[in-house]
Order: structure tokens, then C-alpha cells, then sequence
């Protein structure tokens, strides 16, 4: 008997020997491009990442491919569910995955800070190039700084980073400031600041306290509600009763929409301006059942501004192919066909250590503008390369309102995107300071 | 500012007492701990998104359909589940987590795991000794008053409310008098998952709808109860409103710190809970 | 007969509490079953009225004991061992359970309507409210009171009135003079008389013998979990093997 | 000639102790199994999952020694989980300590933590407890966000020293340690200190009368559990090369509760082949992320419904049986025990 036990045990382990393997020696195919997506594939970010990819690949395989050498090939792309909103080692072993079993030549992707610095390292460990297209903490940049070795093959896509994200919208701010000043004969603006607890939002706190009285504006008070919070209604009288003109917000989660909501609800007598990234989503008009009109928020695609050819066209394709604008971790399209295509295509191979230098000094059309990379691979913010435009919510559709004649310094040209729309106020806004 | 504080505490209160009331009410009859009660809030406020926008429902009609499927749902997962292993209470728990991640994948299968909205029942607001409060929110402490009072009444005046506080103090000696404790039990998970969609369906217009919105008002309710006491109905509800208040002032004297106030709420109540093991109010389980 | 137990067997994990207990009981008797502490009363009673059932449902679970309960319970003719407890109440069977357990935090009227929870009509529960302030005048001038706040002579009182209101054809007590002083014991054996003589059953556990015996018509002793004899209170008290051993008199 | 002596006592003890019960040949083999695997496959994914199994399994074991054997339900256990990680992941960035002094230090700490929380949790019992325990980590949480100068905020303290190097190496670490301290803790269980944890669980109360300090133990209890726990932590943080606050998360703490579970609480053994099932599983459900979850919640329903001393618990009762007069154990098809030779029948 005990060895008829001891039979069967032993069957068991082999085929799970034989069953393991199996899964782990698939064989890598030379004749395609393996690009892993990475991302929380159960969410909107997710859907992002992986909408934007299918895109590029249907458009480069269809036109034959990526020519590496001599020959065409055709992109294949591994979907790599991260589920790091949720567990940080899922993110690790599903970058593990694509990298050790899958064998990918490139990874994109990624979006929760935490995941991503995880993810990054075993990238870096495979050394396998990995262009992130989510997270915005400079963070993640400044090991390639410190130690360039082991971090070159990490390179930031989308979106800029955060200080970036801040100064770009600093300068929204100011240009608010200044209309509302205008229209409204306003002696002097009164500003709140309302952010979300998260890390990435601390230089920026601090940035308002001394940035805001430097522009000639009063801080009327710093609120810090939590990510999740479902009630906002206290901040929000809070702020009424501190006669704040213009609500700076720093918003990525689901207390933004709360926030948005409430605010619209209450009918708050000040402009919202800022970051609060979902407010830039399509869909946000349903999801605040309209009561984000007036809202203003940085976005990177908007639908009636043109920044330029490329832009233009992943746009027109996206919508006709989901039906909706893209999020904007959707510029997994421009890191694949922007991006990888071109340095691939000049480099001829699809080595890293070939490819890292060209992709260090390309400087190429993407849908959010021009992108090219400092000496830490962070792409640079500016008049001539990225910039993140302003919009805002008027009558059911997201309008883009700035850069509208924007001079980064005096002497600079001055910047307009075509099709810019003029700021709106809200009618209870101006009832209540007329 | 005291104006502030009194509105918020009062709103957030009152919300914080309905999820926590149905939570101690089914801890002391049945000693179960319902981790998925705020899961139930979650699918009411599913539900109610779904009758809204899928079938073209009034929002109020939705509203009651949302309160009597979660009722029904609460009623057979305790049935078909948590009756049977309701014994050991480390079971209980553990059950209800599960059932809570399975509303919670179910629902982000069904509807993904964005953010939605439902309209609120009237739009605007009333000012109210110089604060703005939503009409919704109004709506929402009118209901939670008129709901409390009906609790009392159902508890204090009906013979099944005897029976629940009966069993709720002693279930032995209930089942003595001929209480049929499982029967009752049965009827309190019924009236406390109906509660929580009550809760769901009256809370939500005001924010947002995602799968996962049950975990930060579950943190919230448990320290209520656990503070009031587990087991008693008056100590959810000064419970809750010690929370409210100590989240508003928060709010209001620390604007910067505002994300604390879950944390500061917790360790008030690990404070309380040091000072006195059973809660504000609570019933000694110990002989059990 | 009105109530028989045939080999009831109890068995908590691996200890054997009840063994075999064969006892049984006529209309309007007044039986005392008594026994040395640990011997096992309370257990019965707990299995005759339904309790050791329920608790067996109730325990078993990721870590819990493991209970057994085997034999057969019949009352007026009917099989009870497989009924649970509050159905058993309906039938009649009324257990007034050890240290009284009041239900501390309702009011003594509170306590008594849910002692007649199965009675739908308001004017039954009325007259048997009647019946019960009656025969505790006690009860009567605290019906407001908190009923954790009574003395235990009154809780044991409020205990067995409330017994009354589910309308018993047989009434188990478990132990009403636990903790009492000796004067309000006397009292509550006084009532307990009256009960029997207004046509209730009574089956008695206690450990106060000498007042038991004044009392009942016959006895079961019952020690480590068996029956060691029955018989009339002189039977037992001539019995100097008995008297010694398992009497302590 | 000595070293023959040897041989054969080693061979008879093999025959005579080992290879009779298949439990013991189970856990011979599986040890085996994870010792002589990165030989012959050394995938390093392959490896990557054993070796965060090996974390989760250290982990869920220290669950089970505090909850399970003690009685002191723990439902924020992540909170030793975090204090580990972030402990070493401190020692390491600001004082450079390497891993193999930043790991065990790290476990000090997760002690320390044990204490404080186990001093307010003394007068806690049962639900009580477990619903204060909860609040811990997310207290915890609180602070590391409300300190981003020191912890990172919710991104974390980055960029840590490596465990060794190698995944080999990683792996061969991790496994011995987890294989140690479960050995360490499987032992206490079935010494005098278990003894007395099953005691209090059971019946604190009368070993308070018979003159036991339950509050020393129960101090032990939580500093032990704290001890494996942040030890788990601090490899943890080293292997990922983070520590971030997904450590402290409600959702860590209920994960390592549900493994413990699935192998059957009060076991150590139970909660190891859990995770060791359970971990891998979840990976091959990558094929199909959207039901991962659910599957997971599924599988804790069903064995809370079906096999409610859990699963592991649930096959060890159908390879073996334990005799009722001498307590030894045989497997199942043994018509007689192999010791007192009472038949197995049906009492």
C-alpha cells in the first residue's frame, strides 16, 4: 500500500514537473516584434494602454510591419494584466512573465508609482527597454540619473512629469487669473488649493505656497482630502467661506469626480482649474451627471485642438475605432509607432544597447506633441516639445482653451493650438461678484 | 465654523449610524460579522445605476428595486452561506470577505471598474444658517431621522422587535421562550442588508459609483460599532456621531491634515477601546 | 406519562457527560432529580428542552468541539429529542435555565412578554401577566424597573414568571436556589409548591436536598452522568448507602 | 564502520518512522521538491513565484501561530508585514546596513511593533480584538502618508539593496528561511509554550486560576508572530527591492487570513502547503485575470462550506488516521494500528 502511495505521489510530481516545463520553455519567435503591454487591464488605465497598442499594431502590421535590417516585421503584443491597483507583487510577476516567459523584445505601460518602481527594476535586471506610459513621479527618472548603467533602458512616454505637470499648470492658472481679473473687475484673486493626499503632491503644495503670492495671488487656504473620500461637502463650504476665486485642484482618483460633483451641486462661486485627471476623461460629463461644466482641468487630447498632423490622425482613429477619446494612457500608440518604430528603424536592429542611444536623441512628432528626452530619458516639457493644454468643460464637451497666445517668456512667439476656445464662467459665479 | 461642524457632523452621522445600526444589529442577534454589509451598500448603489441607465427606471423606482434585491440577495447569501458556518466567528468573517470580493469582481465583470454616477433625486441647495447643503444631503438626514425613529419603534414596540432584543442579549435563553433564533436571525439580516442599501441608495447621487467603494465606509462603520459597542443600537448611534464630529472638526481645524481623519478616528477608537475592552456600550460577550 | 427519557446519552468531544439516563414523569408531579455538582443535571435539562441540540449546531465549526447526543425524548406522546428548542417550548416544555438570565437590559415587562412570545392573543398574555404578578407581588411595583437591576431573589422570581408566561404544561427548574439567602429561598420553593398545585409539572433540579425532598413525590439521582437510583424522598433518606454516598446527609 | 552505523540507523529510522506515514513522506518529498527544483529547472520566473510563496508562507504561518494557536484573532497582521519592510527598508537606505543585518533587525522592530499593539490587545478578546486589530495598519497607513519625508508616501522607499544577487541565490535564502522559522514555529506549537497558547485560546480564565501568566504568553504569542512577520517583511522588501504601502493593506492582511484558512487553522504545516497551492494557482489564473479574484473567493467559500478544518486538514484526515487508545498515527488503509494493534473500527 505505502507504495502504491508513494506511486502515485510520484506521478504527481513528474507531471507537475513536465507541466511546469512545458510553461516555461516557450519558445521566443524571431520573425515578430514582441511588445509587452502592462497595466491594470480591469480598468479605465488599463483599457488605455492596451486600446492605444492594438491601434499601433493594427496600423504597422497592416502596412507590413517594422523594417529591422532588411527584413519586415510584424509586431506581436503580449497583454500583461498588472493588477497593480490592487497588489504590488501581481505587477512584479506579471513584468516577470512577460520578460522571462514571454521573452518580449519591449515593454510599455505601467501607471501606480509603487508598481512601477518594482516593475522598473526587473526590466532593468533583463535589461529590456521599458517606456512608461502612465505614471507621472519624477521619481522613476531620477535613478536613471543616479546610476545610469543599470537605468538606461527605462525611458518616461507619457504623461510629463509631475513638476512639469505643476509648473504647466501654474501657467493655466495664471492665465485664468488673469481673464477672470479682467472680466469680472476683480481687485484680487483669491486662490484654495485642494489635493489630494499623495506623495507627488507635496512639492506641489509647497510650489503653491510660495508660486501663488509670487503671481500677484492670495492663498486662501490648503484642503487635503483623501483619495477615496466620498464627501467633500465640508471642504467645499470651507472654501466658500474662505472667498477663494479659483479653486486650484490636484486630483488623480476618485475624489476629484466627488469633488467635482459636489462642488457643482453646491455651486461653489469659483473656477476650478488644475489637475484632476479624471475630469479629463470623456466620459466625465455622464459620470458627474453635468455638473463639471465650468470645470477646467490639463488634458492631453482634446477633441477641436490640432497640435499637430500626428496628433490629428491617432485621434480621428482612435474615435472611429472605440467610439470614444483616448485616455491618456492611450499613448502606448505613439511609444510604439512614434517612438520604437522610428528608433528601430534607424537602428536597423532591435538590440537595446543599439537602440538606447538613437532613442536618447530622437526627437519626434507624437500625439501629445513633440517628445524628446533630457539626460535622465524624461521627456521635455515646452514651447516646441510637449506641453500639456488646458480644458474645460462647456456644455457637454471637453474644449480646449489654452495654450491660447502664450508667451513662455516675453520675447518668446506666442503659442495658440488651432482651434482653442475662449474660458467660460460660471452665471452664478459672475452673479455673485457683479 | 461651529455651524460647519454641526451640519457635517449631523449629515455624516447620520449616514454612519444607518450602516452601523444594521451591522450591530445582525452582530448581537446572530454574532455574525457582516465584513460584506458595505458590499451591500456597493451593489444598492449598482443596482440603482443599472435601473437608472439599463431600464429607463425613476430614479425612486430604482431606488426601491436596489433596496429589495440587495434585501433578497442578503437573505439567500445568508441562507445558502453564512447560516451554515455562522459558528465560528473567525468562519463568519472570513465568509463575508469572500462574498464581498465576489459582489465586487461581479460587479467590475458586469460594469468595469470605472467611476459612475446616478442622478440625484432633487438638484441644488438650500442654505442653511449660512452653510450650503444639498438638497440631497437634506433628503438624506430627513430619511436616516425618519428611518432611526422607525427602528426604535420596530425594536421598542413590535413583539419581533422583543424578539430581536431578546435574542440579541441572550440567545439561549430566547430560543427558551420559544424564540425560533435562526428565524430571527434570518429577519435581522433581512431589515440590516436592507438598511445598507437603504444607505447605498441614498448616499450615492452624492458621489461616485465604483466596485471598490465598499472598503473605506467599511473601515469607518466597524470603528462606529466596535466604539458604540458591538451588539447596541444607542451605541452605534452616538458612536457614529462621535466619528462624524471628530471628522469635521478635522476638516475644519486642520485643512491640511484633512486626509487624516480616518486615522484620527481610529485611534480614537483604539483609545476608547483601551480604556474600556467592550465598547462605549457594549454587551459583554464574554460568557459565550 | 407525561414526559420520558429513554437512554439519553450526551457526549461533549470525547467526554461522556450523560450516560444512558432513563427517567420519566407524570401529569402534575413535582420530581426532583438531584445529584452532586458536575453530576450532569444541568445537562439534561439543557438536552430534555432542546438547548444541548442547539449548541451542537451552534459549535461545531474551524475550531470547535465536537457534541453527541443520542437516545429519546418523548412529551405528551410526541418525540422532542429531534425538535429544537423553541418548538419544544410550543409543545409545552418550559425550561427556567440556571442563574435565571434575565435579559439584563430590558425592563421586568419587557422579560415577561417575552416569556409569552408564542401567545398571539393580547387578552391570554394579559390574563397570564395577571396570573404571574399574582403570584409575584414583586414583580408587579418594578414593572419598569431594569431587569438587571433586581435583586437575585427577584430575578430568580421575574426567571420562573417568565417561564409562566409560555404557558407550560411541564416547567424544568434549573437550580433556583443558587446564590439566594435563605429566606428568599424559602420563598421561591414556597411558589414553586403553588405552581405544581395550580396543575403545572414541575421537574426540579437542586442541590438544597433536604427542602427538595419536603416537596417532591419522587426523586432521581443522578451522579457522573448515570441515574443511580429513584425512588419517594423517604425511600431515598432510608437508603444509608444512598444518604452517604451521593446525598452528603 | 561508524559511518555503516549510521547509515542503517538513518535507513531504519527512514523505514521505520517516515516512509509508514504518507504526511511525512509528503513533507520529506516536498522539501526535496523545493531544494532540488532550481537544479534541474531554473526558470527564473518559476523561481520568482516560489520564493515570494516562500515569503507568504513564513508569513501565514506567523498568522497561525498568533491567531490560530493563541486564540488572538489578528486581522491586521499586515501591520508586522509593513513594519518589517519598512524597517528594513530603512536600516538599508539610511543606514546601509545590507540585507543580512537589515533583515533581522528588521524582525526587532516587527516585535517591538508586537508589543505595542499587544499591550492594548491584552484586554481585547475574540471579535473585539479582531476588529481593533484591523485598525492597526491602516493607523500605520496614515502616518507613513502623512510622513513622505521618511517613508516615501505611497510610493514607497525604492531602490534597496538586492537579497544576494542571484535568483538562485534569492531563492535558496528565502526557501531555508522560510523552511527554518515554520520548523521554529511548528516546533513551539508542540512544545510546553503550545501547550499553554491552546490553553488560553480555550479557556483563559481557568489557566489565569491555576497560575499561568496568560499576559506573558500572550505577550509572546504576539511578539514571535511579529518576529517571523517582519522578518517575512524585510525579505519581502529586499526581494521586491521596495517597501511601499501596499504592505500595510486591508487586503494583505485578508489574504494571508484566507490561506491560513484554506490549509486549516492551527496547523503552520496547513498554512505553508496553502500558500505553496494557492500562490502558484493564482499565477496560472493570470491565462484569465478577470476571474482571478473571484475564483480566489470562490475557493474560500467552498472550503469554508465543505471542509471547514480546511482543505489541508481535509486530505490528511483521508490519508490518515489517528488511533483513539494510543494517539499514533497510521494511514488510512491500516486495518490495525501499528503500535497498540487496535483495530480501526467504527466506535
Amino acid at each position: 500500500m505505502n507504495i502504491s502511495i508513494l506511486r502515485r505521489i510520484g506521478v504527481l510530481f513528474l507531471i507537475a514537473g513536465i507541466f511546469f516545463s512545458w510553461s516555461c520553455s516557450k519558445a521566443g519567435d524571431s520573425n515578430v516584434i514582441k511588445i509587452g503591454v502592462i497595466g491594470p487591464m480591469q480598468y479605465s488605465q488599463g483599457k488605455g494602454h492596451w486600446n492605444g497598442a492594438e491601434l499601433a499594431m493594427e496600423e504597422i502590421n497592416s502596412s507590413g510591419g517594422i523594417k529591422v535590417g532588411n527584413e519586415m516585421k510584424k509586431i506581436e503584443l503580449i497583454k500583461a494584466d498588472s493588477n497593480e491597483i490592487a497588489s504590488i507583487t501581481d505587477a512584479a510577476n506579471a513584468m516577470e512573465r512577460l520578460i522571462t516567459q514571454e521573452k518580449v523584445n519591449f515593454v510599455i505601460g505601467g501607471f501606480r508609482t509603487e508598481a512601477v518602481l518594482a516593475m522598473q527594476d526587473i526590466a532593468m535586471d533583463a535589461k529590456t527597454i521599458f517606456i512608461s506610459v502612465g505614471p507621472a513621479s519624477a521619481e522613476l527618472n531620477k535613478r536613471v540619473k543616479e546610476d545610469y548603467d543599470r537605468y538606461e533602458y527605462f525611458f518616461r512616454g507619457s504623461p510629463l512629469n509631475s513638476s512639469y505637470l505643476v509648473k504647466n499648470s501654474f501657467i493655466h492658472l495664471g492665465y485664468i487669473a488673469a481673464v477672470l481679473k479682467k472680466t469680472l473687475n476683480l481687485p484680487a484673486i483669491k486662490v484654495a488649493v485642494v489635493a489630494e493626499k499623495v506623495q507627488w503632491v507635496e512639492p506641489v503644495i509647497a510650489a503653491a505656497k510660495s508660486t501663488i503670492p509670487a503671481m500677484g495671488m492670495e492663498l486662501a487656504g490648503i484642503w487635503q482630502p483623501s483619495q477615496t473620500a466620498s464627501d467633500v461637502t465640508a471642504e467645499l463650504s470651507a472654501i466658500q467661506r474662505s472667498g477663494a476665486h479659483i479653486i486650484f485642484t490636484v486630483f488623480s482618483s476618485s475624489v476629484g469626480v466627488t469633488f467635482v460633483r459636489q462642488a457643482g451641486e453646491l455651486k461653489i462661486p469659483a473656477l476650478m482649474t488644475g489637475i484632476n485627471v479624471e475630469a479629463a476623461r470623456f466620459d466625465f460629463w455622464e459620470t458627474t451627471e453635468g455638473k463639471c461644466e465650468y470645470v477646467i482641468t490639463s488634458a492631453n487630447y482634446l477633441e477641436n485642438i490640432t497640435i499637430n498632423e500626428t496628433s490629428k490622425k491617432f485621434i480621428d482613429a482612435y474615435r472611429k475605432k472605440y467610439g470614444e477619446m483616448p485616455s491618456y494612457t492611450a499613448f502606448t500608440h505613439s511609444a510604439i509607432s512614434n517612438l520604437l518604430r522610428t528608433a528601430i528603424e534607424k537602428a536597423g536592429t532591435l538590440d537595446a544597447d543599439a537602440l538606447i542611444p538613437i532613442l536618447e536623441n530622437l526627437k519626434v512628432e507624437t500625439s501629445s506633441g513633440t517628445y524628446k528626452v533630457d539626460e535622465n530619458h524624461d521627456s521635455i516639457w515646452g514651447p516646441g516639445y510637449s506641453i500639456i493644454m488646458a480644458g474645460q468643460w462647456q456644455d457637454g464637451s471637453f474644449k480646449g482653451i489654452w495654450p491660447n497666445n502664450w508667451k513662455a517668456s516675453d520675447n518668446a512667439p506666442a503659442i495658440s493650438y488651432e482651434g482653442v476656445a475662449p474660458v467660460k464662467f460660471p452665471p452664478w459665479m459672475i452673479e455673485a461678484y457683479q | 465654523m461651529v455651524v460647519d461642524i454641526i451640519i457635517s457632523t449631523l449629515i455624516n452621522g447620520s449616514i454612519y449610524s444607518i450602516l452601523a445600526i444594521g451591522f450591530s444589529l445582525v452582530f448581537g442577534v446572530a454574532r455574525i460579522i457582516n465584513i460584506a454589509h458595505t458590499a451591500f451598500y456597493m451593489l444598492a448603489a449598482f443596482c440603482i445605476y443599472a435601473g437608472t441607465n439599463s431600464f429607463g427606471l425613476h430614479p425612486v423606482l430604482a431606488m426601491g428595486a436596489a433596496i429589495i434585491f440587495v434585501t433578497i440577495l442578503g437573505l439567500a447569501s445568508y441562507k445558502l452561506i453564512i447560516e451554515k458556518i455562522r459558528v465560528h466567528p473567525a468562519a463568519t468573517i472570513i465568509a463575508t470577505i469572500a462574498l464581498a470580493m465576489i459582489f465586487q469582481e461581479i460587479m467590475i465583470l458586469n460594469f468595469g471598474a470605472e467611476f459612475l454616477s446616478v442622478p440625484v433625486l432633487v438638484e441644488g441647495f438650500t442654505v442653511v444658517f449660512g452653510v450650503k447643503i444639498t438638497y440631497q444631503q437634506v433628503f438624506t438626514f430627513i430619511f436616516m431621522v425618519i428611518l432611526l425613529i422607525s427602528v426604535w419603534f420596530l425594536l421598542m414596540k413590535t413583539k419581533l422587535g422583543l424578539a430581536i432584543r431578546a435574542t440579541a442579549q441572550d440567545r439561549e435563553t430566547a430560543n427558551l421562550m420559544g424564540m425560533n433564533e435562526s428565524m430571527i436571525a434570518l429577519v435581522t439580516i433581512g431589515i440590516s442588508v436592507g438598511f445598507a442599501g437603504f444607505a447605498g441608495a441614498i448616499v450615492i447621487p452624492l458621489t461616485v459609483i465604483h466596485p471598490h467603494m465598499w472598503l473605506s465606509p467599511l473601515i469607518i462603520m466597524m470603528a462606529v460599532v466596535v466604539l458604540g459597542g458591538l451588539g447596541s443600537i444607542k451605541g452605534s448611534i452616538i458612536g457614529a456621531f462621535i466619528m462624524g464630529l471628530t471628522e469635521a472638526i478635522i476638516v475644519f481645524l486642520l485643512p491640511m491634515g484633512s486626509f487624516l481623519k480616518g486615522s484620527v478616528a481610529l485611534t480614537i477608537l483604539i483609545i476608547v477601546l483601551i480604556i474600556k475592552p467592550e465598547g462605549l456600550f457594549g454587551v459583554s460577550i464574554e460568557g459565550e | 406519562m407525561q414526559l420520558e427519557v429513554i437512554n439519553l446519552r450526551v457526549v461533549f468531544n470525547k467526554a461522556m457527560i450523560l450516560n444512558d439516563i432513563n427517567l420519566s414523569l407524570n401529569k402534575g408531579e413535582l420530581v426532583g432529580l438531584v445529584g452532586p455538582n458536575g453530576a450532569g443535571k444541568s445537562t439534561a435539562l439543557k438536552a430534555i428542552s432542546g438547548l444541548i441540540a442547539w449548541r451542537k449546531k451552534v459549535s461545531k465549526g474551524i475550531i470547535g468541539g465536537d457534541i453527541t447526543i443520542d437516545g429519546l425524548i418523548v412529551f405528551n406522546g410526541e418525540r422532542i429529542d429531534e425538535m429544537p428548542a423553541h418548538k419544544i417550548v410550543s409543545n409545552g416544555l418550559v425550561l427556567c435555565p440556571e442563574r435565571r438570565k434575565p435579559f439584563r437590559e430590558m425592563t421586568v415587562l419587557d422579560n415577561l412578554l417575552a416569556g409569552a412570545f408564542l401567545e398571539r392573543k393580547k387578552v391570554k398574555i394579559k390574563e397570564n401577566l395577571d396570573i404571574v404578578y399574582q403570584l409575584f407581588p414583586k414583580l408587579k411595583s418594578r414593572t419598569r424597573q431594569i431587569s438587571g437591576t433586581l435583586s437575585g431573589g427577584e430575578q430568580q422570581m421575574l426567571g420562573i414568571g417568565r417561564a409562566l408566561m409560555s404557558q407550560p404544561r411541564l416547567l424544568c427548574i434549573d437550580e433556583p436556589s443558587i446564590g439566594l439567602a435563605p429566606i428568599v429561598r424559602a420563598e421561591v420553593f414556597e411558589k414553586i409548591m403553588e405552581i405544581n398545585k395550580r396543575g403545572i409539572s414541575i421537574l426540579l433540579v437542586e442541590q438544597e436536598i433536604s427542602t427538595v425532598f419536603k416537596m417532591t413525590s419522587r426523586n432521581y439521582v443522578i451522579s457522573s452522568g448515570q441515574i443511580i437510583t429513584e425512588g419517594t424522598s423517604e425511600k431515598l433518606l432510608n437508603d444509608n448507602v444512598i444518604r452517604k454516598t451521593y446525598l452528603g446527609m | 564502520m561508524s559511518i555503516l552505523v549510521y547509515l542503517r540507523r538513518l535507513f531504519v529510522t527512514i523505514k521505520e518512522e517516515i516512509i509508514i506515514l504518507p504526511t511525512k513522506v509528503i513533507t520529506i518529498l516536498f522539501i526535496l521538491f523545493l531544494l532540488v527544483l532550481p537544479v534541474i529547472l531554473p526558470d527564473s520566473y518559476l523561481m520568482r513565484v516560489l520564493i515570494l510563496a516562500a515569503i507568504f508562507a513564513m508569513l501565514t504561518a506567523s498568522w497561525d501561530f498568533l491567531s490560530g494557536f493563541a486564540g488572538q484573532l489578528n486581522f491586521g497582521h499586515a501591520l508586522f508585514f509593513g513594519v518589517g519592510a519598512y524597517s528594513s527598508a530603512l536600516f538599508n537606505l539610511l543606514l546601509k546596513i545590507p540585507p543580512a543585518g537589515s533583515i533581522p533587525l528588521s524582525g526587532l522592530v516587527a516585535v517591538l511593533a508586537g508589543l505595542i499593539i499587544g499591550f492594548p490587545c491584552l484586554r481585547l478578546k475574540g471579535i473585539y480584538l479582531a476588529l481593533t486589530t484591523i485598525a492597526f495598519p491602516i493607523i500605520l497607513t496614515g502616518v507613513v502618508n502623512a510622513l513622505p519625508g521618511i517613508t516615501g508616501g505611497e510610493l514607497g522607499l525604492s531602490g534597496l539593496d538586492k537579497l544576494t544577487g542571484s535568483r538562485i541565490g534569492d531563492y535558496y535564502i528565502v526557501t531555508l528561511l522560510m523552511l527554518g522559522s515554520c520548523t521554529v514555529m511548528y516546533k513551539l506549537t508542540q512544545s510546553n509554550v503550545g501547550i499553554i497558547f491552546h490553553a488560553i485560546r480555550e479557556d483563559e480564565v481557568s489557566l489565569k486560576v491555576s497560575g499561568i501568566n496568560t499576559t506573558k504568553y500572550k505577550l509572546l504569542a504576539f511578539c514571535l508572530s511579529g518576529l517571523f512577520a517582519g522578518i517575512a517583511g524585510g525579505v519581502y522588501a529586499h526581494f521586491m527591492r521596495i517597501a511601499g504601502p501596499s504592505t500595510l493593506s486591508v487586503s494583505t492582511s485578508f489574504t494571508i487570513i484566507i490561506y491560513a484558512v484554506f490549509g486549516g487553522v492551527c496547523t503552520i504545516y496547513g498554512s505553508v502547503a496553502a500558500v505553496y497551492i494557492l500562490f502558484p494557482l493564482m499565477e496560472v489564473f493570470q491565462l484569465l485575470p478577470q476571474f482571478r479574484t473571484l475564483f480566489f473567493a470562490a475557493i474560500v467559500l467552498i472550503i469554508l462550506l465543505y471542509m471547514p478544518s480546511g482543505f489541508i486538514q481535509w486530505i490528511i484526515d483521508k490519508i490518515e488516521k489517528t488511533c483513539s487508545r494510543c494517539g499514533h498515527k497510521n494511514h488510512a488503509l491500516r486495518k490495525i494500528c501499528r503500535f497498540c494493534e487496535r483495530p480501526f473500527k467504527y466506535y
